[in-house]
């Protein structure tokens, strides 16, 4: 039985480990796709308006005419841009902290997909390292993830508080819920792994009341603000 | 002269029609947005060059030159590519282009090889010459 | 005994899958901080200057001067946008197929360290996989960091062959060689990882002649052409 635990554990932890790296070899490829097709090529192309602007400096007309294209293009290639910094990393983390950038994350989110979001979360948060801060923002990006996509709900709660030493985050739906406990997904698995990371626990629970929760917990230290 | 631009991405055709228009005055310039359209262009608007890109929608440009030539072996073609790597540059120069450079290169290059393959000469970026 | 093992692999997989989130995490903060603080930074020059030039139509000298300042950012974001997307990926791997890619991978590496490399390439490869190839193409492009990194080398040899169902690749070089067998590092040991993702084994060996080698084989399938 113990061998049979060791070979699944095994098994299981390849199989994760694997998925890992299949998924971000095709993020990789996907924004180099991006890089490539689509922003390099603005790139081409206002740079030949650049050119074209030069030799018409004595034509007043050309010049409106071009620079106002380049200023279009521009604008174009500034929001294909955000756009994809925003799904890569949330930069606004290290600008302006965990709450913040929950603040805004949750407020997209909610606009985007109409749902209402009911955020709580502390005045402060104590020092909480560069990493656990990108934990617990991937944690609740990813659960409102699986809300959009699994829950029909119309209502979110989103509670982070810090007690003594410990911070708990849960994130709760009032919608459809789910029979299956064993996810094939990725989804639930990282969440428990970053709450690994970060020495905690994650659970994921079906509502008496209907819909499902995220709940974590981890331990964090107090520390004296400098 | 009469250019066809065939990339898909409209920015890059918008910049670069209106600069070889005013370039190169008088000059017709027609754009097309994947392979076949430069092909069907060709048979129907017979150019003095293609700019071609590689990487398009549907058939590649390696792909689009190779059945424009096996209809008209006289057409000039140039790429335009944002490909650097010289298997692609030998692959298009096998195809039958008689140019090759990479979006790297100033509009001025552009313009230069523009000239040159149109009048039916070779010309193939410095720097990847160098590597071939 | 066996509890231990255990729960020394299940120790062992959970720092290796943390290490991997850790590291997508940086790679993507790192990503997105060029996008937003470079990339980002010449296209807001290049739209203010857009900007100007309309404003500034009918002054053929200003004009002039910042439609060469607009050529000139844009010849310096391209250039930036170049080696992130080379860093990022192979996108000549979808445009011309495992062998190019990994004749102008070798190139490259061959130029820019000053290292003699022979490469032993078959005439066609059986079709693999898009995964398959990003692997392999993965492999060798650790084994030559490695060599870069570690080996003082200043010789390569590069065999990548298929015989009846099996693929094989060995990277030899010929520099110091290693006593470390029991790596600290991810290189390794992704690799090992992505050969088991093929089905395949991966090893690292030390050679009797001095340098070393990383060898693999993995299974193939052979199919027709079509
Ligand atoms: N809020 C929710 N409401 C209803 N079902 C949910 C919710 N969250 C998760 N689930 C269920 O749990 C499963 C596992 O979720 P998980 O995030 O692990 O995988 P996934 O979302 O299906 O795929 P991915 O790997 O892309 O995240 C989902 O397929 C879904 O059936
Ligand atoms: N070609 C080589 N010649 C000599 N030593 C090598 C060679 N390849 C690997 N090594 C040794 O094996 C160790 C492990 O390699 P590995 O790629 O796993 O880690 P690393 O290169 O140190 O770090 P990273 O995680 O960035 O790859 C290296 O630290 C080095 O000591
Ligand atoms: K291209
Ligand atoms: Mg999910
Ligand atoms: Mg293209
Ligand atoms: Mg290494």
């Amino acid at each position: 039985a113990m061998a049979h635990a060791l070979e699944l554990a095994e098994c299981d932890n390849t199989r994760l480990t694997h998925e890992l790296m299949r998924l971000q070899e095709k993020e990789r490829a996907h924004l180099a796709r991006e890089l490539h097709d689509d922003l390099g090529q603005y790139l081409t192309g206002i740079r030949a308006q650049a050119y074209l602007i030069k030799a018409s400096a004595n034509n007043p007309e050309v010049v409106a005419a071009v620079g106002e294209q380049i200023a279009v293009n521009c604008d174009a290639m500034h929001i294909s841009f955000r756009q994809l910094i925003r799904k890569l990393h949330p930069v606004i983390l290290e600008q302006l902290g965990l709450l913040e950038a929950i603040r805004t994350l949750v407020e997209n989110w909610s606009q985007a997909h109409h749902i209402k979001v009911n955020l709580h979360l502390p005045e402060q948060l104590g020092l909480l390292s560069d990493e656990s801060n990108t934990h617990i923002y991937r944690i609740i990006q990813e659960a409102l993830n699986n809300i959009a996509r699994h829950a029909q709900a119309d209502r979110v709660d989103i509670t982070l508080e810090i007690e003594a030493d410990t911070l708990r985050l849960s994130v709760k739906d009032n919608g459809v819920g789910t029979e299956c406990s064993n996810s094939s997904g990725l989804g639930l698995r990282s969440m428990q792994e970053r709450a690994r990371c970060m020495q905690g626990t994650l659970k994921f629970k079906q509502l008496a009341e209907g819909g499902s929760m995220v709940s974590m917990e981890i331990p964090v230290v107090e520390e004296e603000e400098v | 002269m009469k250019i066809i631009i065939a990339d898909d991405h409209a920015v890059v055709r918008q910049g670069y029609s209106s600069l070889l228009s005013t370039m190169l005055a008088p000059c017709d310039v027609l754009e097309a947005s994947n392979g076949d359209q430069a092909f069907n262009l060709c048979q129907t608007d017979r150019p003095d060059i293609v700019i071609m890109d590689v990487n398009m929608q549907g058939i590649s440009g390696v792909e689009a030159t190779r059945r424009i030539l096996q209809r008209d072996s006289n057409i000039n073609i140039l790429f335009f590519s944002m490909y650097d790597e010289s298997p692609v540059v030998a692959q298009a120069m096998e195809a039958g282009a008689k140019g090759y450079i990479t979006k790297s290169c100033t509009p001025e290059i552009l313009i230069d090889a523009v000239k040159k393959v149109a009048a039916g000469q070779l010309y193939v970026e410095h720097e990847l010459a160098m590597r071939l």
